[in-house]
């Protein structure tokens, strides 16, 4: 079992993740910077990167998605989401209020409008990506060293 | 008649309070636990629903009305994700329970009295 | 109305049948039709957004339900008093949808809310905040507070995800830290 | 300065989390350090809030300066200033036990990234004043309080906890269901606005199943005795400073601080709520103690005490008059003291000797002089001996249960208190006194850090009888206790004060 899933897939499941997995990937920056003009928004965006790597994880094996995206990184992203969208709400105390509007707020249906919007949306889907893709490998990794023994 | 609906998404709420209830596996459980999550997600919905509403997203060309009450759409959003994560940390204790125990079934991982 | 009625049909029963089926695969590729019905129900009641996240987090959920289930069937056991705690349970469910019931009468009626509060957010939000997705508007502004607790406890799960697949939980003994730090 | 305050509760503790998970793995000084430090912070902040909640009364904050009902409030009254007191208290002390007490487990930041979570949302419960997001940072605490039941990944600890989340996620699902029923007859989730918009008459249905929903979730949360079954299994098989935790202040904040926050502010009290509750809290009260009394396991018996104590708190404040709510809200405090402090011997006992059997411990006093002391006092004081501050509380129960002419409740409370005697002689006894068994000969006392936070603890133990008198109790008891007592008038006084 271990084995099978470090080589992963077969090579019509590999050829169309290949082709397959750059589109959900943009897919889901699409829908995560569009958040505030159509429906989706950073979490929905972040969970769309988090799945497209756990496609290519299901279909090439660990090591290749980890190759692409190392755990430490993971990590990093994660802490860095959380603090940049704190941070986005101490930056309202400038303008005397916790979690203020403080950015112009722009004209509306462009794509960068509407203030701190897309860039809390932008903070939450880098914490959703890397700690939901975080939670899979940990689940996945538990699973085969408990079956090794 | 009017709140045939909320009574059969309450009656989808009692599934799942059933399952968690009487269920002696763990992974039933979890599964319980979802289904009681999708419903109460879904009672939030149907109160905000408006009769011939709109989705509550301006479009540049025409002019909306009778868009459906927002709030609870955001709210669910936040539920969602809680689910989320409930559900994230049950799955990982339950994993860790079965590499224990080596079964999910709850009868025989009994070492507590409780 | 009717395709509500139908999805609402559609979803009881594919939660009956992932509560009852012996074999855990197909019990959990149920609760996946079941949310996949309750996607479809969020889009017949105008809540995009909603759709979206549930789909996604539905995929999500399903993946990391299989593979903690693959391989493990295993028969199931009844406990003892089989009879008597059904019996406890059913008749709990019983008396709450009754009270319900008698409840849900003082509701304003499906089709119809009160919206108080939302209006203003229909009228202003696009004013006030410039956006012009009123859901994004309220949970990134009017409600961002909410969504700030909401990436916290995603947070904590990672975090508690991490905690709980460690190896070794505890050091051997005390003497032995001292050692190795 | 002023109301600008309030929000920091949260990013105080939010952000000593996040750096704790972006540094800590690194650097292994870096969450000790943190940990003490941003809860020493905390508890500097409370004592702040307290003092000018007094001078100024109620404060509110709306965040990103939206009003309510469309933008989320904090409300910062007399009840939430004391509990924050009492949260962040435990917090610092069992922060500080923790630096040694947790060196004996792998991964020490993710330790502190929890339990730093679990405080952030114990600190959001209690600062807001909108009910969704009251929803949302009890569920911040309970997710972390499930990873940290588990935290050592034994075996009984994983089965505590899942045991653990699945009741406590069935609660909270009753808790959302009634939010969903209180959205939809007032279309408001900000709580001073419901409050406003339920008319008894035209609401009376959906109150009583929105109270009932209510009173099993949090319940559930808290412990009640239909509901303990959790509470047994989970509180033993924590670490020693989240048993102090959960049993000192988690499930008062998430339990009986919001059941009291939302039935007496948002629901409007009815005298059959505070019946049911008063039965409720008389039978936690007999059954945690009758059940406490054959155990062995010494967490396991504190555990049971816990359910017991949590009785007295809901018996003294379903009373409904003003000495039984501050008899209640005092001994809630008091319990927070000395039931961390008894979970925190335990832990430097088994810190020390390995093992939770109180029969295969014997004469540790010799050995751990201040270990025993301190739990000398919190065995006293949970028992009711007069100049400890448990004594205090427990005697303002009962004069309130006298005066009120509820005769039996106070005769269930004082035999309540004698069977808690009982059972404390027979830890004393077992566990300090008597010979000194041979395989303990080699034992030290334990580190310096573990002393310092019990003998803080044992110190409000001895003085915190003091409270209740005059000059004292102003700011603290009778504020907060004043909140319950005009329940009626939170919500015009926070509409007032957000114009």
């Amino acid at each position: 079992m271990s084995k099978e899933h470090d080589r992963g897939m077969s090579v019509i499941v590999k050829t169309v993740t290949r082709l397959t997995v750059g589109l959900i990937l943009l897919y889901g920056i699409y829908i995560l910077s569009h958040g505030h003009v159509s429906p989706g928004g950073g979490f929905a965006g972040g969970v769309i990167i988090a799945l497209s790597f756990i496609h290519l994880m299901l279909a090439y094996g660990k090591e290749a998605a980890l190759k692409r995206i190392p755990s430490q990184a993971l990590s990093f992203f994660e802490g860095f989401g959380a603090i940049m969208f704190l941070a986005i709400a101490l930056l309202g105390f400038t303008g005397g209020y916790f979690f203020l509007n403080f950015l112009p707020k722009g004209e509306p249906f462009k794509l960068f409008s509407a203030g701190i919007i897309p860039l809390c949306n932008i903070a939450i889907s880098l914490k959703v990506g890397a700690g939901l893709f975080a939670i899979f490998i940990a689940l996945v990794l538990l699973k085969f060293e408990g079956e090794n023994k | 008649m009017t709140h045939t609906l909320y009574i059969l998404c309450l009656a989808l709420f009692c599934i799942g309070l059933y399952c968690i209830l009487r269920k002696r596996n763990i992974i039933k459980i979890i599964i319980g636990v979802i289904i009681s999550e999708y419903a109460v997600n879904l009672l939030f919905i149907l109160v905000a629903y408006r009769m011939q509403g709109r989705s509550p997203i301006y479009s540049p060309d025409a002019a909306i009305e009778n868009m459906v009450d927002a709030l609870p759409q955001a709210v669910v959003l936040t539920s969602i994700v809680i689910g989320l994560a409930t559900t994230a940390l049950l799955i990982a204790i339950a994993m860790r329970i079965y590499e224990k125990y080596k079964t999910f079934d709850i009868t025989k991982i009994n070492e507590l009295r409780g | 109305m009717l395709e509500l009625y139908l999805l609402l049909i559609f979803m009881i029963v594919g939660a009956i049948v992932a509560v009852e089926l012996k074999d855990l695969l197909s019990s959990v590729i149920a609760v996946g039709a079941v949310g996949l019905g309750l996607s479809i129900t969020f889009i017949v009641l105008k809540a995009p957004d909603v759709a979206i996240t549930q789909l996604v987090v539905e995929i999500l959920c399903l993946i990391i339900l299989i593979r903690s289930t693959l391989k493990r069937d295993l028969p199931f056991s009844t406990s003892g008093r089989w009879f008597l705690n059904t019996m406890i349970a059913l008749s709990f469910i019983g008396i709450f949808l009754f009270v319900a019931y008698k409840a849900i009468g003082d509701l304003p009626p499906f089709g119809y809310p009160i919206m108080k509060v939302a209006s203003t957010y229909l009228k202003q939000g696009l004013a006030q905040t410039g956006a012009t997705n009123i859901v994004a508007s309220v949970i990134l502004d009017y409600r961002a507070y909410d969504t700030l607790g909401e990436a916290t406890i995603l947070f904590t799960a990672v975090i508690g995800v991490l905690a709980l697949v460690r190896r070794i939980g505890r050091k051997k003994s005390v003497e032995q830290e001292g050692s190795d730090e | 300065m002023g109301a600008n305050v309030i929000p920091l509760f949260v990013v105080v503790s939010l952000s000593g989390a996040f750096l704790i998970s972006l540094f800590g793995r690194k650097l292994k000084w870096f969450p000790d350090l943190i940990g003490s430090a941003f809860t020493a912070l905390l508890l500097l902040l409370s004592l702040y809030a307290v003092k000018i909640v007094a001078e100024a009364g109620t404060l509110v904050y709306s965040a990103g300066s939206w009003k309510p009902p469309v933008g989320i409030v904090f409300v910062l009254d007399g009840l939430s200033s004391f509990m924050l007191v009492t949260v962040n208290l435990v917090a610092f002390c069992v922060a500080m036990f923790s630096i040694n007490y947790m060196a004996k487990y792998t991964s020490k930041w993710k330790f502190y990234t929890l339990f730093l979570l679990m405080l952030a949302g114990m600190n959001g419960v209690l600062i807001t004043g909108d009910i969704f997001n009251l929803f949302v940072f009890l569920e911040i605490a309970s997710v972390a309080s499930y990873a940290l039941v588990a935290f050592g990944t034994e075996r009984h600890e994983l089965e505590a906890a899942f045991k653990y989340a699945v009741m406590s996620t069935v609660g909270s699902l009753f808790i959302l269901l009634g939010i969903v029923f209180l959205y939809s007859a007032t279309s408001t989730l900000s709580m001073a606005d419901i409050a406003l918009s339920l008319s008894p008459g035209k609401h009376s249905g959906i109150l009583m199943l929105v109270s009932i929903l209510f009173l099993m979730g949090f319940g559930l949360k808290a412990a009640l005795v239909p509901f303990h079954a959790w509470l047994p299994d989970a509180h033993p098989s924590a670490p020693a400073p989240i048993s102090a935790m959960l049993s000192g202040v988690l499930i008062k904040s998430l339990g009986i601080y919001s059941l009291c926050r939302i039935i007496f502010c948002v629901l409007g009290v009815s005298s059959q709520l505070l019946s049911i509750l008063m039965v409720l809290g008389t039978l936690s009260m007999l059954i945690g103690v009758f059940l406490a009394i054959g155990q062995w396991d010494l967490k396991r018996l504190l555990a049971y005490h816990s359910i017991s104590q949590i009785g007295y708190v809901i018996l003294g404040i379903s009373l409904g008059t003003p000495l039984g709510i501050i008899g209640g809200l005092f001994h809630l405090f008091n319990h927070s003291i000395f039931k961390s402090l008894l979970f925190l011997n335990s832990g430097a006992i088994e810190y020390t000797t390995g093992t939770r059997d109180l029969k295969k411990m014997g004469g540790l006093s010799e050995k751990m002089p201040i270990t025993s002391t301190t739990a000398l006092t919190a065995a006293m004081s949970i028992s009711g001996i007069p100049p400890f501050n448990g004594f205090w509380s427990k005697l303002l129960i009962i004069i309130a249960c006298v005066q009120a002419a509820k005769y039996w409740y106070g005769f269930w409370a004082v035999l309540a208190s004698i069977l808690t005697l009982a059972s404390f002689t027979k830890v004393m006894k077992y566990a300090f006194f008597g010979n000194l068994k041979s395989q303990w000969a080699m034992i030290k006392e334990v580190p310096v850090f573990m002393k310092l936070s019990m003998i803080i603890l044992a110190v409000i133990c001895v003085f915190g009888g003091l409270l209740f008198f005059p000059g004292l109790r102003e700011p603290f008891l009778l504020k907060a206790s004043g909140v319950l007592l005009d329940a009626k008038t939170y919500a015009s006084t926070v509409i007032r004060l957000v114009q």
